[in-house]
């Protein structure tokens, strides 16, 4: 019930005792205001808070890119590594240290671009690594450059005339390589996202999360806000993860139903 | 005593056992007691066609270099062993096919340009092979028996050198290799009895069973274990893959693991993301795999992430030589990447350096903080040497990490400025000392500032602490110390045992001579190779690679007493290059 | 510990004698100076003169750029103080800049004043406060003829005069409303018309002006309520008024200016008010004046501050030139000078 | 077969999409954020909903805009002329960084002169009571009492001593600036609710307080200020001397004066300023407002001072009145210089005279307006030491049972809004206790609203000026021209455009926020704050923020609804459509017969 007054201040009271968002740091994030990245820190930070995980037994390890400042803003040991070689570098952090909760973060051109080739390599170990790729389909840090996730046609300064090259599926590209978890996400909606991070972070083995969210700053003709929402909606309840087959079906037919599409049966 | 200094080569083509014939040799002799290194040279096409030499030099002193001259050459393919006529001494042995499969034109006959003065040994090889074990594949040992016999090595060096190599193999298999190596060495005691005495004999020694025979990767790789090394990542690159493969067979058993990655850009990933939870891990590679490295390594260095990386070097630039060693990764290990990098750079000289210098470069990297590059090359790699098994002591293989103590709080600076530039290194797990390492500029407590105030102030703490870091490192060593010195020769890497042979050759003629070995190439002592270099009228510095890159490293040192010596072969540095241009600075009279 | 400092709000004679005299008392001290117009510390007694053409723009400028540079006095123009605040002993720019201070010498001078009942007309009038204002003036006299000169202060008679020399026809229009804040006695009336006609200027008399209308582009009209006047340019001279509605909720006692004693104190610590802005109450009078004028202002913005420094100068009354105006005793020293 | 796009949105927009619902609240904490947050209703003393009525005039519902104006205050067509407008100086438009506050009282009168304005009477709201209540005097304040009274359902019967209905709206009020058919018509339109009106009947003279209390249930005392207060300085009953209440009510009966040329007003209120204008229409060429303290100081709305000054008028400051000089007739008046003192908590300058700084300002008349009080009545009860009955301005009753007062006499001199809103309230209390329970309360409704449809660049609209008689010359031609002229339908509608409709209340679902910071990056000041905590008073209302900028102490976005220019940015921006609107209005809610008695 939407009332102003005493009501107001309760609701505000209480989130304050719950201490639901202690997983920030100090920092105050430096994304643009309205990024798509603070849902998905929302997102992370609900799942860490309902997990009860210890934040000093997480590490975030992030690439280069409007993510890769992710770590300075969440109260968990970061690693702020260079351009697109997150997974590796989390896949030394996990393998050191299994009792560690890891975090890979990245972009949509740390992880599809430039570091591309580790995705299928740390699916293929199944290492235990939760990696959240960014996708907003545009390189933000420097200024607005088509990715490997942009649609045909998308004008930047770097493509005045329009790309021409079809765009990364990143979904279809977990799947293929057989992830143990894929899920697709949307910024928009921290609450679905920490539903699906939670059953992520506890299924064994690498898990994929494809969250697709907004550039408010360089995009503002393909993911912006208002198209993500009205494209974006959830999977059937009916739907099965467990049955690979039908979520290459599912990936293949529908670019925007969110939800855990894939889940290695146990 | 008499004493001895043989190099005995076995050139075949691969697939004729020519690399085991060669281990075995250095094994049997080291056991006998002698000084042995060895070097194989292999086509980078493992299976292929291709010829395959190894050589041994065994001596009855220390042997630190390879030689040039060849004084015993046990052929297994005739054609691929015309190439090595050259590198024989005078009256050197050859022992060679007498009967094989088919004939061979005189323009392409091995015989037919062996030099006059040669020793020959003519042996139906395959044929005494194939009567004595019902195959012809125990070959290369029948020619290993016809040297024992020839030569006067005791068959029982080699016998049990074949014991101990086949006798997990099987009963079946280790009586076929013996029957072949006796069947060789039966017949050449027989046969070649009227030439007794003619060819290069081998005293008697005591047998030493505590040497073993050690290549420079074997000795990184049991250094790595020793130093309780947790995880191995790697991407197999000649000449640094057989130390995964050793890590592989071995880093399991003691509870670690070897992954091997998609290329060496994750493996140093890796490599710091374990260090950075932790656990000590490795990487090996060359060149090229180095130069993809280089952005991370760099990242260890602003983020302060420790790690060790093998950069064994071979030719390049680019794919360049293989299989050929080379010097010249020096400038892109002590330089290489973006940015103001300093990080901790050492080469060994031989292969118990390799041992001792990768345990060191663990602790290195953790004390500090920060890369450890150990500087090897195809050369150092995969020459064997026979030394006493290294053993590490427990104050070699200590933890060096400097963690925070007492709890503060969230006041917790990652970065701290400090008189050592060290500042204490907490890890994932640690309650209470959350924070995130970057590789962009950051302030002590590791939020990202691009101010100049800040950048000025860590670009001193972590080039202080580099700096700091030579009280740890091996200092220069200084042989044949003298007030003053008409030729210094200042070596390093692999090269060093060449120096050494060489000034130790020269001072035998009585010339005022000595020798500087670098192993630490980042940071350096300049003061104490300074000092070197001022008590020399000339420095030579011998380096395998075209630019003088330790020249160019120290020569401002001292101006205009440097004279470099490079050579770009693809082969060790021959000593006696050394000596002749030492010779000619000499005689020159300009010193 | 920090060093102390002085904002001096204001950019005229007043604040530049404040703050050499300041910098004259110590070195010890931060000395800022605020001011609205852009332009570096001026004459605007001798505008008229520019506008005439007798002087060169040049000629008006008192002090360089780098005569702040030597003093070491921070000089910021084109800035606005839209708010004091006493309490916490911050002043708040236009531009939401906060700015502490610990004393304060508030030397905002005067602007044009424009009576109510001719507010709405604003836009057809021209003033003559600023050198912006002489350069509007320049413009308009490039094809004006003819120039009607309404209210009239001292500046009015100096420009007046100024302006026939050049070859215009100037006619000076004395309504009630004339020598604000001085009263338009007879005396004073036939004084000044004497002395204009003397030089060239046409008197005309009206109690009031009832409306101002465009024409065309360079014709506006006059409706008096004795007959219509058409002229090219028409220049308003009322007088100044301080400028100090901005601080008239800050805790100051504001009437028409900044109540100060003879000491030119408010009754906020190293707070101080100087020349056209301040209303002082002057024990021997026992009564309040404003003081306008060049000397006037720099002789008080010298006494602030060096009251400011531990002194406690007060600021003589010379009875010969105060008026009463509207209740005010009014110090002209312009009037002297003409 | 490309079915990605088509389909359906994301379910979080439907929380947009609910059905409206409505609240009431009498929680002391939502109605203490009525007054934090609607400070134009909050300062009203009538409570008027000024926002609904501005919003009204901009969707061209001007009769509803004029009803949401009279169900507050009853006569809106007067007080959109002559009203003190608190709730302009309380208008969020006009804080320093946002310009001129709306011209709310300017569009009351829109409301009055577009609205329909001849609406039937309303019935009572319960059935006749058999009571019946005797009011004396039939100023606002007496007549809003009776309105309430009567719709209650009372028996009402009004005795005014003028010979017309209004009191000091007729009487106190010049007619350039309340016309007198304005008046009337709103005054009928109170009496048809069935009172009883008797003039010409003056309580002590006609009638005495004691037999109404014997013939009446209750008698509520609403007879206003004529008593002027006198300067009490030597001179003061000279001839050319007048108070400004009698030269006031002169005029308005009809009498006009002769005042000479030079006319000196003494006083700083709305009296003042209207004996001046009144004086400049009636003769005299020099007229001069004389204040103890400055202009600054004046109480009076700056338009009114302006207009004055643009009529010509003087107004002198920092002058306390020490001596009226003359022999038969008035000559002068000697005045002292003052000295401003400390400024009290309520906002005024206390002064004091500065002893020997005697000055002399000759006139021809002078006319002072310092203000007035109530007049002593004969009869039962607790009294000042002027004679002046005591009520109890809380619970509006005296020592004398049944008995109660209303209004100025109550209070002493106050404006039409507060004495119609004092009228009412007396009313609730005499309901309350005739009947046993209360008709009416205050409650905070809230409904879901959709989102605004202003434009941001509305907030730009400047302030519409009253137009006004011009040129000034032309304002004299007749004393009574109304000089106001009041919006055109255009100016209206602009003016009511830059309204921010305050009782829209903003607010960020927490749950569903991602703290992305859009809205604070599109906010047009800093009225969306990252929050630790909020601050509570006893009654549990916000009343502050902890504001942080540590990102792990920031629980909350919070919309400060009281730095809230209600501009709509933050809806428009936010990804997550996680904010939003609600009409938040203080009404008068009916409680049924037999209803609840409670707070």
């Amino acid at each position: 019930m939407k009332t102003p007054g005493h009501v107001l201040a309760k609701r505000v009271r209480d989130i304050a005792q719950s201490c639901a968002l202690n997983a920030r740091s100090e920092a105050l994030p430096t994304w643009c205001p309205g990024c798509g990245y603070f849902g998905i820190h929302q997102g992370l930070n609900k799942c860490i808070d309902q997990l009860k995980l210890p934040h000093h037994q997480i590490v975030v390890v992030s690439g280069i890119g409007c993510a890769g400042r992710y770590p300075f803003f969440s109260h968990t040991y970061g690693l702020h590594t260079v351009h697109g070689r997150t997974l590796p570098v989390a896949t030394g952090v996990k393998l050191a240290n299994p009792d560690l909760t890891v975090f890979a973060i990245g972009g949509d051109g740390d992880g599809l671009a430039i570091g591309g080739g580790h995705l299928p390599h740390v699916a293929r170990r199944d290492i235990d690594v939760n990696y959240l790729l960014f996708d907003n389909s545009i390189y933000g840090l420097t200024k607005g450059q088509p990715s490997p996730s942009s649609r045909p046609g998308t004008i930047t300064k770097a493509s005045p005339g329009g790309t021409s090259e079809k765009p990364l599926n990143a979904t279809l590209l977990a799947l293929t390589y057989e992830a143990s978890f894929v899920a697709r996400l949307f910024a928009g909606d921290p609450n679905g996202m920490a539903l699906a991070l939670r059953e992520g972070v506890k299924t064994p083995g690498f898990a994929f999360f494809h969250i697709y969210t907004s550039c408010v700053t360089f995009d503002k003709a393909f993911k912006t806000w208002s198209n993500l929402k009205q494209w974006v909606h959830p999977l059937p309840p009916t739907y099965d993860p467990t049955n690979r087959r039908k979520a290459f079906e599912t990936v293949l037919e529908d670019n925007f139903s969110t939800g855990i599409i894939y889940r290695r049966a146990n | 005593m008499p004493t001895v200094d043989v190099t005995v080569e076995v050139c075949g083509m691969a697939g004729d056992g020519t690399i085991a014939a060669g281990a075995m040799i250095n094994e049997a002799l080291s056991r006998g007691g002698f000084s042995v290194l060895g070097f194989d040279s292999y086509p980078a096409e493992i299976r292929g066609f291709g010829r395959c030499v190894t050589r041994s030099r065994i001596g009855s002193e220390t042997i630190v270099a390879m030689g040039t001259d060849t004084h015993v050459l046990i052929s297994l393919n005739e054609t691929e062993a015309k190439s090595r006529i050259s590198f024989l001494a005078p009256r050197s042995v050859v022992i060679f096919e007498n009967n094989p499969p088919t004939y061979v034109h005189h323009d392409a006959s091995f015989v037919a340009e062996l030099p006059p003065d040669k020793l020959l040994y003519g042996m139906p090889l395959s044929d005494l092979a194939a009567e004595a074990a019902g195959t012809p594949r125990g070959r290369n040992l029948t020619a290993l028996g016809g040297f024992a016999a020839i030569c006067g090595v005791s068959p029982d060096l080699f016998i049990s050198v074949v014991e101990s190599k086949f006798k997990t193999k099987g009963e079946k298999i280790l009586s076929s290799n013996l029957k072949s190596f006796e069947a060789g060495y039966t017949y050449a005691l027989r046969e070649f009895s009227d030439k007794k005495g003619d060819a290069i004999q081998f005293p008697e020694l005591p047998h030493n069973d505590r040497m073993v025979m050690l290549s420079g990767n074997q000795a990184i790789g049991m250094a790595a274990l020793d130093a309780g090394l947790k995880l191995y990542f790697g991407y197999p690159i000649t000449p640094a893959t057989p130390i995964m493969e050793f890590l592989a067979s071995t880093l399991p058993k003691q509870g670690g693991r070897v992954v091997q990655m998609e290329d060496e850009i994750s493996s140093i990933g890796a490599v710091l993301g374990s260090f950075y939870a932790g656990a000590r891990s490795m990487t090996a590679t060359s060149g090229p795999g180095f130069s993809l490295m280089t952005e991370l390594i760099t990242h260890g260095v602003m983020a302060e992430i420790p790690a060790v990386i093998i950069d064994a070097q071979r030719g390049g630039p680019a794919t360049g030589l293989p299989t050929k060693t080379e010097q010249s990764d020096l400038h892109a290990a002590v330089f290489g990447g973006p940015g103001d990098s300093a990080r901790i750079v050492i080469a060994p000289t031989n292969v118990s350096e390799c041992y001792h210098y990768t345990i060191k470069s663990f602790q290195l990297a953790e004390k500090y903080q920060t890369p450890v590059i150990v500087l090897t090359d195809f050369y150092l790699d995969n020459r064997v040497e026979n030394l006493v098994m290294p053993l590490a002591s427990e104050a070699e293989t200590r933890n060096a990490n400097v963690s925070p103590t007492g709890s503060e709080g969230g006041n917790y600076k990652r970065y701290q400025i400090t008189e050592s530039g060290i500042s204490p290194r907490a890890l994932p797990g640690m309650e209470g000392y959350i924070f995130t390492a970057t590789g962009l500029e950051h302030t002590e407590k590791g939020s990202p500032d691009y101010s100049p105030e800040v950048h000025t102030a860590m670009s001193e703490k972590r080039h202080k602490k580099i700096a700091g870091a030579l009280v740890d490192l091996p200092k220069p060593e200084v042989f044949f110390v003298e007030d003053r010195l008409d030729v210094g020769v200042i070596g390093w890497g692999s090269t060093f045992g060449s120096v050494l042979e060489a000034v130790r050759a020269v001072r035998e003629k009585g010339c005022r001579v000595g020798a500087l070995k670098i192993t630490s190439l980042s940071p350096l002592h300049a003061s104490l190779i300074q000092e070197f270099m001022e008590r020399c009228n000339k420095t030579l510095i011998p380096e395998l690679n075209y630019e003088g890159q330790l020249a160019n490293l120290i020569g401002h040192l001292h101006h205009g007493s440097v004279v470099r010596l490079n050579l770009v072969t693809g082969s060790p540095f021959p000593p006696s290059l050394i000596i002749r241009k030492i010779e000619d600075l000499i005689d020159r009279g300009d010193i | 510990m920090a060093r102390e400092r002085c904002v001096i709000i204001g950019n005229g004679p007043a604040a530049n004698a404040a703050a050499v005299a300041l910098r004259q008392e110590t070195s010890e001290l931060d000395i800022m100076m605020i001011g609205e117009e852009t332009f570096p510390h001026y004459r605007p007694h001798l505008l008229p003169a520019y506008v005439a053409g007798a002087i060169s723009k040049e000629d008006l400028f008192v002090t360089p750029p780098s005569f702040y540079e030597k003093c070491n006095i921070r000089i910021r123009l084109g800035q606005r103080v839209v708010q004091v605040k006493l309490d916490q002993r911050e002043l708040v720019l236009s531009h939401k800049e906060i700015v502490p201070f610990d004393a304060l010498i508030i030397a905002c001078g005067g602007r044009q004043r424009i009576p109510e009942r001719l507010q709405i007309f604003e836009e057809l009038l021209l003033t003559l406060k600023t050198p912006a204002d002489a350069q509007r003036w320049i413009e308009g006299l490039k094809s004006a003829e003819t120039i009607l000169i309404v209210g009239g202060d001292l500046t009015s008679l100096s420009f007046a005069t100024a302006i026939v020399s050049a070859g215009k026809r100037v006619t000076f229009m004395l309504d009630e409303e004339s020598f604000w804040p001085l009263p338009l006695s007879r005396d004073l009336a036939d004084d000044v018309k004497q002395r204009l006609t003397r030089k060239g200027v046409e008197i005309i008399e009206a109690s009031c002006i009832k409306r101002l209308t465009r024409k065309s582009e360079d014709v506006i009209e006059v409706d008096t309520d004795t007959g219509l006047i058409a002229s090219n340019l028409v220049g308003a001279f009322y007088g100044l008024i301080p400028n100090v509605k901005f601080l008239v909720r800050s805790g100051l006692d504001v009437e028409r200016g900044v109540l100060v004693d003879e000491n030119l104190r408010t009754r906020f610590d190293l707070v101080y008010a100087a020349g056209d802005c301040a209303q002082i109450y002057h024990p021997e009078l026992r009564d309040y004046w404003v003081s306008i004028g060049y000397r006037n202002a720099m002789e008080q913005g010298k006494i602030a501050a060096q009251n400011l420094s531990g002194g406690m100068i007060s600021i003589a009354a010379p009875p010969a030139s105060i008026f009463c105006a509207e209740g005010v005793m009014v110090n002209t020293s312009w009037w002297m000078e003409f | 077969m490309d079915k990605t796009v088509e389909t359906a949105a994301y379910p979080h927009n439907e929380a947009n999409a609910q059905p409206s619902r409505t609240y009431y609240s009498t929680h002391p904490a939502d109605l203490h954020y009525i007054g934090v947050n609607v400070p134009c209703q909050n300062a009203c003393p009538a409570f008027t909903n000024v926002p609904a009525y501005i919003r009204c005039l901009f969707e061209d519902r001007n009769a509803r805009s004029y009803d949401l104006n009279r169900i507050a205050n009853l006569f809106p067509g007067v007080l959109g002329r002559i009203c003190s407008r608190p709730c302009e100086t309380k208008c969020r438009h006009g804080e320093p960084e946002l310009g001129k506050s709306v011209g709310i009282c300017h569009l009351k009168r829109s409301a009055a002169d577009f609205g329909d304005t001849a609406v039937a009477p309303k019935q009572p709201t319960r059935n006749p009571q058999g009571k019946n209540v005797c009011i004396i005097g039939a100023g606002p304040a007496g007549l809003a009492a009776g309105y309430d009274l009567a719709i209650a359902g009372f028996q009402v019967t009004i005795l005014e001593a003028l010979s017309e209905a209004g009191g000091m709206l007729r009487y106190g009020i010049p007619e350039f600036r309340l016309p007198r058919d304005v008046l009337a018509k709103e005054i009928q339109w109170v009496l048809d609710h069935g009172m009883t009106l008797r003039t010409g009947v003056r309580v002590g003279r006609d009638v005495y307080l004691d037999d109404l209390l014997h013939a009446y249930d209750a008698v509520l005392m609403a007879a206003g200020c004529y008593v002027s207060k006198p300067l009490e300085v030597q001179g003061e009953d000279l001839p050319g001397v007048y108070t400004g209440l009698r030269f006031v009510m002169d005029i308005a009966s009809g009498k006009a004066p002769s005042l000479g040329n030079n006319v000196l007003v003494i006083g700083a209120g709305f009296t003042a300023f209207d004996c001046a204008r009144l004086a400049l229409r009636y003769g005299a060429s020099n007229v001069s407002i004389c204040l103890r303290a400055t202009e600054h100081d004046l109480r009076v709305a700056d338009e009114e001072i302006f207009e004055t000054k643009r009529e010509g008028i003087k107004i002198l400051g920092l002058m306390a009145s020490n001596r009226i000089i003359g022999v038969d007739r008035l000559e002068a008046v000697e005045f002292l210089r003052t000295r401003p003192t400390e400024l009290l908590p309520n906002g005024k300058r206390k002064v004091a005279p500065i002893q020997q700084s005697e000055f002399v300002v000759p006139c021809d008349t002078a006319i002072v307006a310092i203000g007035q009080g109530a007049e002593p009545l004969p009869g039962p009860g607790d009294k000042d030491r002027r004679g002046v009955i005591r009520i109890d301005t809380r619970t509006f009753r005296s020592s004398v049972p049944r008995l109660y007062g209303a209004g100025d006499y109550t209070t002493g001199p106050t404006t039409v809004i507060e004495a119609i809103a004092s009228g009412r309230r007396a009313a609730q209390r005499i309901v309350e206790n005739l009947a046993g329970s209360r008709t009416t309360q205050w409650a905070v409704k809230i409904e879901d609203a959709n989102i605004t449809d202003r434009e941001r660049s509305w907030d730009y609209i400047q302030r519409e000026e009253m137009p006004t008689i011009m040129p000034v010359q032309a304002r004299m031609v007749a004393p009574t021209n109304e000089v106001d002229q009041g919006f055109s339908p255009e100016q209206t509608r602009e003016e009511s455009k830059r309204c921010y409709l305050c009782y829209l209340h903003y607010e960020i679902d927490m749950a569903r926020c991602i703290y992305c910071r859009y809205c604070i990056d599109v906010a047009p000041r800093d009225c969306i704050k990252l929050v630790k905590s909020v601050v509570l008073n006893e009654v549990g209302a916000v009343v502050g923020f902890e504001e942080t900028k540590i990102w792990r102490h920031v629980n909350a976005v919070i919309i400060d609804n009281a730095r809230c220019i209600r501009c709509g940015e933050c809806v428009r921006v936010c990804p997550v459509d996680c904010i939003s609107v609600s009409k938040v209005e203080l009404v008068q809610q009916t409680i049924p017969c037999g209803g609840t008695n409670g707070s």
